[in-house]
């Protein structure tokens, strides 16, 4: 019953954008019936998944499809129901903020292929999710990488949309190239398409080929989340995109990423302890330079990329922690590190998910992401700014939302391998906890910087002098997200036992999870303290309110310190805020600083800015490929279009072969 | 005695000393420079007159402002009952509560900075920035304290953490003790402000870290802020003392006076600390942090080796 | 009467070297002729008991390779009033001592495979590689378009003159077949030099360069 | 039936030659193309392709691998002749005569090398395909095409002439074996295991590179982007799809002939190297092209590679390449034909001119970009199944250095089209470059769209008669054992 549900969903969702090319381009009926497909698709969807949550009962439904035993192969489980929860909400609520952002009256030219693609987009990544056959993932997995593309570049008049766009493509491929070979090797050591676990007894896999296989998932997986340092096509192709598209890369596609390697790990057996290091290690680089990254970025989208590559080290940490717990045979690191690896996807989709909205908000209502030309629209935009702040709180792993529980989590699985000193441990991995708290410090600080340059103080610029609220259609998605962070955030409980039965299908080894999880991590204690704090709060608010309610309130012009005459321009910018962090990391940054000396001795009006460039980009892959296109270039005197060199060519093949041994 | 007055005590302690504590460092630093100084209860006076008195706001400022000082002062409300003050026991104690601790001071953090900001003065800006990123050098440092302690008692709560074990620890791995001891001092000192890291009482706007996010607080605000600056020292000094003085003898009677007198004690090294040693330039107090941090990093490595 | 067959085939390989060292396209023509029609009588010598197929298909030979395609050829030059130096990519000197290394090679080569007894004691088989070897030379060392033609006949010859072991083997059909293509072939190309040397007013390939890359 | 296959099309070519008006004469391609259709597939699938169809005493026969070929060149053919009329309409004012009559010789010639079961005869159809086809790249008639005829005549007889060599060495051999030789196919591959090696060897190398000229293999491809630069787009699509296949088809036989002889492993090993080459030249120099015409021409080069290189590997890679004939044949129609009419509506070919193509002519500009995802293997299309059954065939048999080599050069072909591909669709047309004032039209859209739904259907879908003939004809390529 559930596998229908979403399968129905997937199909609806995947061909919502397709009745809307019937539609002429200045028609907003199109652009509706869309809409309601998509919502009914994903409804299904969600339904489908809850009642798996509820039911468990689910069977494989499995047809016939191309020759060489490549067949059509879906079912549900407990992976796939979690990864399901963000790949239909996030587009169900991305059609609806499309409404307000991408109105099909303002984008006649691109507004239906955008739709389309959308569709695709979301219908593709339900498929593989679903899929239990290896071509029908790698099949759906392309599908999803070339919508996205064409998302990104929906206004491809741009040139910084084309190159995003291009540096995309170029790294979505190469992610497919080591998925062919994965797949080509999984069929070989397990001697079909079908997607199971591998033992010796049902499989031939060696030692070289499971490793070869997992190096092989994390290349080519990796490049899709955007580890460290296969991050390159990320920010960019993030910041140019229109942001319901942005929200649901960063929200679902950088999952997907996250899905296969979970996926294929878990098909793998007894893993060795280097693996899990590995992707411990990877997780913590990631996170630690990620966050560094973006709290130097200038435009706000950037910086959300980059947290969400923060995010996805977080993820990885989890997963690192699951493969370690494996490897060592303890059951608690594995139920602790897997539960913060998946709880921190369906967290960090719904929490990046609000902030790219409410970006998008900022852009709509003002036509900048330049953050430095932003500030003051607290006042101009409240609900924009409400959904902001509790985004921001999330992102930053603070009690009471969400992303804390995730992390909440990891620390403790991260704890305990220092506290259990049982042979043979991994006690290395408590510093990881070290990294994590760092991430947290800095996401502070990353976001504390993008709220308050944004929506505090005053505005920098006419953009933000004249900004406006965007409409329902897109507020109504933020506000759902927010109340999903703050739910997740004070009732953990609720989603336990998804993430039990997502345990249960990593590692089906390890018994009673759901007792263990409940011994392990106190979740009622976190919504009592939760509930506690918000109560908290309100007592403060109220406390505070009455005495000024009480006592008199004057306002006045902010104390500018003896400086009688304040202007906007005198405000903190992101960049002198961020400025120290900056230096502090420049090392791993290469921060690229303006920094004028103000002379003589009435020095003319000049700026200071920090400017933090993606090094791996700038510095490492485009010169590899300028030289191996120069390199190609100079090979062309090969065919310089005279026929007696070309007969030449002929009569050595002849020879050469002639000669062969 | 059973747990219901203890907890009675240590909430009454909670919400009295801290502003007694900034008397003492006061009072201390008064002596050392040769002046009588405010007298001891100074701080209640003027937190009594604070919420009576009326209050400014910027016409730039939104809520956030205002949520600035209930959050610092409630967050820090909470995290005082996580902390272990006589035995391995608290108000509050369940597995992981550490991290929820650390956590609400990064709230705190995260809502006082952003009132800050919402002025858009220059000077408060600046003030922030200081505050994120030395938080961003103190909060692994705590954190790897934290695991030092949870490797000797094996433990999770930050109660036990601190607990009874704590003796025993300092004969079996002191070192590595004395290293957490260190730099969760040093931790202390960046989390409230105190010299070398900032000076509480400068009137240079530019210099200051914590005062200047504060510059356009008035009021029952302003009162807020300062008692819940008071109750962060607290709490870090009520860690400094269960890690230096982890003495539990057999009766609660003796033992509440022991560890007041031991936060007696650390106030006073406070002062003498801060009168002693001159202000750090901002571009080296990175430098003090990542040796803190290194600090309890050599603590594990001791520990795991 | 296989005793005279050495000496036609030494004749035949004489005339690569004559093609390959004159200077004159006219004369690349004749000694090209020439070779084709000893191509086209040595299978009276090698089959005695020749059947009148064998005789149909020597005819044509010699018709077609020893006159119509030199008179075409002849024809094009003239219509394409093509000058009559052959200028060569390498002098004429050191192409002839690479046709001499080629036949070294071929005969060298041609021992190494395995023949039939009756075969054995043959030149045939070098003649004919050597002869191949003494097209590809032309083809690749000769600048002009028409020059490139004649060593493809060359090249021709040399394969038609191995195809000789095989005439009983290879059907009639196929033999004609072959020899109409290559006629046309020619043609085709004789056409194509006329336009060439309308469209560039010369046929020095070096014009024919322009697609590259 | 055999007789009606090759006389059909002559018969149409010389009707056409004969029609006088220069306007309605293209008419006659869908009319005759459509005949040669319905002849083909009642003799591929229909109830006559039950009992073998023969002519000339056993020198023509149709087996699976001609029935493939045979099928796939007579839809190829078919909705290239749905594209002539609306091109050479634009086109009117260059004579068609010898064009029309020329691409249905030349559709006799490949239908009779699909049919014949003799080396010679094959040998003969190959060189008459090369002759009559030579015309029509010089239907431009100006300088570039005329160089490009050249050397494509030059360059295929040369290696044409090598091929007929390689066929006296095999017919030689097997006089030597004490066989009578008739030079059939049958009658070859049973003689193979009992052939000298060295004459095998040597017979087998100059088939190879003979036929390997016809079909562009590196380095013999040289006259390839010439030849498919300066041709009409649709002539281009015909090379690519139908002449390349012909000879493909001929090395398929020479490899059927030696796979089970003494040099077969030398002969897999050549296969492999030669594929690997071919797709090395064309990654470099797919990368930074400025004209997309020869582009199109060396990503040719390339899948001719893939296809050597899947018999090469052997086992299902065989089913791959023989899947992949298909697959680039009907893709390379896409691509060619879109380019064409994008070279058409910016009089330019190349991407320093062309920008924008989505904007000025939307519906070739975006077949031109879903053509050229599909010709990268990428899904839903039908080159996805071929180049990924290829790799699986050889990683299956653990020649994991070629999977790697050959997944490598795919992505650098990939990146080195992507960017002139994208150049030329994406973004504003520059300002200053003419229009030629010709847009998208149905008669030059639809036969796109036909190509496109036949690549996406392959892509979805394979059906059991085309899924049952593949695998006959992969059967008579395995190596017995």
């Amino acid at each position: 019953m559930s596998e229908w549900l979403v399968l129905m969903g997937a199909v609806i969702v995947g061909a919502s954008g397709f009745p809307g090319l019937l539609f002429r381009r200045s028609a907003l009926a199109g652009q509706w019936l869309t809409t309601l497909l998509a919502v009914f698709g994903a409804g299904l969807g969600l339904m489908g998944v809850c009642w798996f949550v509820r039911t468990g009962e689910t069977h494989a439904i499995v047809r016939d499809w191309l020759p060489q035993g490549i067949r059509l192969n879906v079912a549900v489980d407990g992976l796939s129901a979690i990864f399901l929860v963000p790949v239909f909400l996030i587009s169900l609520l991305g059609s609806i903020y499309g409404l307000g952002y991408w109105k099909q009256t303002e984008h006649q030219e691109n507004g239906r292929a955008l739709r389309l693609f959308y569709g695709l987009l979301a219908g593709s990544m339900a498929f593989i999710v679903l899929a239990r056959n290896g071509y029908l993932f790698l099949f759906a997995w392309e599908i999803m990488a070339l919508s996205a593309f064409f998302l990104v570049t929906t206004e491809d008049d741009k040139p910084d949309v084309r190159e995003a766009g291009w540096i995309y493509l170029v790294a979505t491929r190469m992610a497919t190239v080591f998925l062919f070979a994965l797949f080509a090797l999984l069929h070989t050591a397990s001697g079909s398409f079908k997607l199971f676990a591998l033992t010796e007894s049902n499989s031939n896999v060696t030692p070289g080929m499971a490793t070869a296989i997992f190096l092989l998932a994390l290349g080519g997986f990796g490049i899709k989340m955007g580890i460290m340092p296969l991050h390159v096509w990320l920010p960019s192709a993030h910041a140019t995109a229109p942001s319901h598209v942005s929200a649901i890369m960063s929200g679902v596609i950088l999952k997907m990423g996250v899905y296969g390697l979970v996926r294929v790990t878990s098909l793998l057996p007894n893993p060795p302890l280097a693996w899990g290091a590995i992707v411990l290690a990877l997780g913590a680089v990631s996170g630690v330079l990620g966050v560094a990254l973006a709290v130097g970025q200038r435009d706000l989208k950037r910086l959300l990329a980059y947290s969400s590559i923060e995010n996805i080290g977080i993820i990885m940490m989890g997963l690192g922690l699951a493969l370690i717990g494996r490897s060592l045979g303890r059951p608690d690191w594995v139920i602790l590190g897997m539960a913060g690896c998946l709880l921190h996807v369906c967290n960090h989709a719904l929490f990046k998910g609000l902030m790219f909205f409410c970006a998008g908000s900022v852009i709509h209502g003002t036509g900048t992401r330049e953050i430095d030309s932003l500030g003051g629209l607290a006042k101009l935009m409240p609900w924009t700014a409400l959904c902001f702040i509790i985004g921001s709180v999330a992102i930053c792993g603070l009690p009471p939302l969400n992303s804390f529980v995730s992390e909440f989590f990891i620390y403790l699985g991260l704890f305990d391998t220092l506290v259990d000193t049982s042979k043979p441990s991994f006690a290395v991995a408590g510093l990881a906890a070290a990294a994590l708290a760092l991430i947290g410090a800095l996401a502070v600080a990353c976001f504390v910087k993008a709220y308050g340059a944004v929506f505090l103080g005053t505005a920098r610029s006419e953009h933000s002098r004249h900004a406006h609220e965007s409409p329902l259609s897109m507020l109504g998605p933020m506000g759902v997200l927010a109340g999903g962070c703050l739910v997740i955030g004070l009732a953990p409980s609720l989603i336990a036992p998804a993430l039990v039965s997502g345990i249960v299908t990593w590692a089906p080894n390890v018994a009673d999870v759901g007792g263990r999880l409940a011994a392990l991590a106190p979740l009622p204690w976190i919504s009592i303290m939760g509930c506690g704090l918000v109560a908290g709060l309100w007592l403060g608010w109220s406390v505070l309110s009455s005495r000024l309610r009480s006592n008199v309130v004057e306002h006045a012009s902010t104390w500018g310190c003896g400086y009688i005459a304040p202007n906007t321009r005198m405000q903190y910018t992101s960049s002198s805020f961020a400025q120290m962090l900056v230096d502090l990391f420049a090392w791993a940054l290469h921060p690229r600083t303006h920094r004028p000396t103000p002379f003589p001795l009435f020095p003319q009006q000049t700026d200071f800015r920090t400017e933090v460039p993606d090094v791996m980009l700038d510095q490492a892959m485009l010169p590899t490929f300028h030289f191996v296109a120069r390199l190609f270039t100079w090979l062309r005197f090969l065919q310089q279009g005279n026929v007696q060199i070309y007969l030449l060519y002929i009569f050595l093949v002849l020879v050469a072969l002639l000669l062969w041994p | 005695m059973n747990t219901l007055v203890n907890n009675t005590i240590h909430i009454l302690l909670a919400v009295l000393l801290p502003p007694l504590l900034l008397g003492v460092i006061n009072r201390t630093k008064a002596i050392f420079a040769g002046r009588n100084g405010p007298p001891l209860l100074q701080p209640y006076y003027d937190l009594i007159r604070l919420f009576q008195k009326g209050s400014v706001f910027s016409t730039t400022t939104t809520w956030v402002f205002r949520a600035g000082p209930v959050v610092g002062l409630v967050t820090a409300a909470i995290a005082v009952l996580f902390v272990p003050l006589v035995n391995s026991t608290a108000p509050i104690s369940f597995k992981g509560d550490m991290i929820l601790f650390a956590y609400l001071l990064g709230l705190s953090r995260f809502f006082t900075t952003s009132a800050a900001l919402d002025t858009g003065s220059p000077f408060e800006g600046m003030g922030a920035a200081r505050e994120v990123t030395f938080a961003c050098l103190a909060e692994p440092a705590l954190f790897m304290g934290l695991l030092v302690l949870a490797r000797l008692s094996g433990r999770l709560e930050l109660a036990r953490m601190l607990g009874d074990s704590m003796a025993s620890n300092w004969t079996t791995s002191g070192a590595a003790l004395a290293l957490v001891l260190l730099s969760w001092f040093i931790v202390l000192l960046v989390e409230n402000c105190r010299i070398p890291f900032d000076d509480p009482n400068t009137h240079l706007e530019l210099t200051m870290i914590h005062e200047v996010m504060v510059l356009d607080h008035s009021g029952p605000a302003l009162g807020m802020i300062l008692y819940g600056a008071a109750l962060k020292l607290f709490i870090f000094g009520a860690l400094i003392v269960r890690l230096a003085f982890p003495i539990t003898t057999s009766s609660a009677w003796l033992d509440w006076p022991i560890f007041v007198l031991g936060m007696l004690i650390v106030t006073v090294v406070i002062g003498i600390v801060e009168s002693t040693t001159a202000r750090l330039k901002m571009t080296h107090i990175p430098i003090l942090l990542v040796a803190s941090c290194l600090l309890s990093g050599f603590g594990i490595i001791l520990l795991v080796r | 009467m296989s005793q005279f067959l050495d000496p036609l085939l030494i004749m035949a390989l004489a005339l690569n070297f004559v093609a390959l060292g004159v200077s004159r396209i006219r004369a690349v023509i004749n000694a090209i002729a020439l070779q084709g029609f000893l191509l086209g009588i040595i299978p009276l010598f090698l089959h005695p008991d020749i059947d009148i197929r064998g005789i149909v298909l020597v005819a044509v030979t010699i018709a077609l390779k020893g006159f119509v395609i030199p008179a075409f050829l002849v024809h094009a030059m003239r219509g394409a009033d093509i000058q009559h130096e052959v200028n060569p990519v390498v002098n004429f000197m050191s192409s002839v001592l690479l046709g001499a290394i080629g036949t070294g090679l071929a005969l060298a080569f041609s021992y190494t495979l395995p023949l039939l007894e009756e075969h054995t004691n043959l030149l045939l088989v070098p003649v004919a590689l050597s002869t191949v070897w003494a097209g590809f030379l032309m083809l690749t060392t000769r600048k002009k378009a028409i020059n490139q033609v004649l060593g493809y006949l060359l090249l021709e010859n040399g394969i038609f003159l191995f195809g000789l072991l095989l005439l009983d083997a290879i059907p009639f059909l196929v033999e004609v077949g072959v020899l109409l293509d290559l006629f046309t072939a020619v043609f085709v190309m004789g056409i194509i030099i006329y336009h060439i040397s309308r469209e560039f007013s010369s046929i020095g390939t070096e014009n024919l360069s322009e697609l590259k890359e | 039936m055999a007789y009606l296959l090759i006389g059909f099309p002559l018969l149409m070519a010389a009707v056409t030659f004969a029609v006088p008006s220069n306007r309605w004469r293209p008419w006659m391609l869908p009319l005759g193309a459509l005949g040669h259709l319905i002849l083909a597939m009642s003799a591929v699938f229909g109830p006559a392709s039950a009992e073998s169809i023969t002519g000339l005493g056993g020198w023509l026969l149709l087996d699976a691998l001609g029935k493939l070929v045979l099928g796939f060149l007579a839809v190829l053919f078919f909705l290239l002749s749905l594209y002539a009329p609306g091109y050479l309409a634009i086109r009117s004012d260059r004579p068609n005569r010898i064009i029309c009559a020329n691409l249905f010789a030349a559709l006799a010639m490949m239908t009779l090398v699909t049919l014949s079961h003799h080396l010679g005869l094959m040998w003969v159809a190959m060189e008459a395909m090369t002759l009559v086809s030579a015309p029509s790249i010089y239907f431009n008639h100006n300088s570039r095409s005329l160089e490009a005829t050249w050397k494509y005549l030059l360059v295929g007889s040369v290696g044409i002439a090598l091929a007929l060599l390689g066929s006296f060495f095999l017919a030689y051999s097997s006089l030597k074996a004490g066989r009578e030789s008739t030079l059939l196919f049958d009658q070859l591959i049973e003689d193979a295991p009992h052939l000298a090696p060295k004459w095998l060897h040597a017979a087998f190398v100059l088939l190879f590179v003979g036929y390997g000229t016809k079909m562009g293999l590196a380095p013999m491809h040289t006259w390839k982007p010439d030849a498919y630069g300066e041709a009409p787009g649709m002539v281009g699509a015909l090379f690519a799809g139908g002449v390349t296949s012909c000879a493909f088809l001929a090395l398929l036989r020479i490899y059927q002939i030696c796979r089970n002889g003494p040099e077969a492993d030398a002969a897999r090993q050549i296969m492999v190297t030669m594929g690997l080459l071919s797709m090395a030249f064309g990654a470099v120099f797919v990368v930074r092209q400025r004209d997309f015409k020869r582009m199109l021409a060396y990503s040719s080069v390339e899948h001719m590679g893939i296809m050597i290189l899947g018999i090469g590997i052997g086992g299902t890679a065989i089913y791959g390449a023989l899947l992949h004939l298909i697959n680039n044949g009907l893709t390379k129609g896409v691509m060619f034909l879109s380019a064409g009419n994008i070279h058409r509506a910016y009089g330019s070919k190349f991407t320093d001119d062309v920008r924008g193509a989505m904007q000025r002519v939307p519906l070739s500009g975006a077949l031109f970009l879903t053509g050229f995802l599909a010709i990268t293997g990428s899904p839903p299309f039908g080159p996805f199944i071929s180049e990924f059954t290829i790799v699986n065939g050889a990683i299956l048999s653990g020649q994991y250095l070629v999977a790697g080599l050959f997944l490598a050069l795919l992505a650098i072909v990939f990146m080195g089209m992507g960017v002139t591909v994208l150049a030329v669709v994406q973004g504003k047309p520059l300002e200053g470059t003419p229009a030629t004032g010709i847009h998208d039209s149905v008669s030059t859209g639809a036969p796109i769209l036909l190509f496109l739904a036949l690549v996406l259907l392959l892509g979805l879908y394979i059906p059991p008669p085309l899924e049952a003939l593949l695998r006959d004809a992969a059967a008579l390529l395995e190596v017995k054992s």
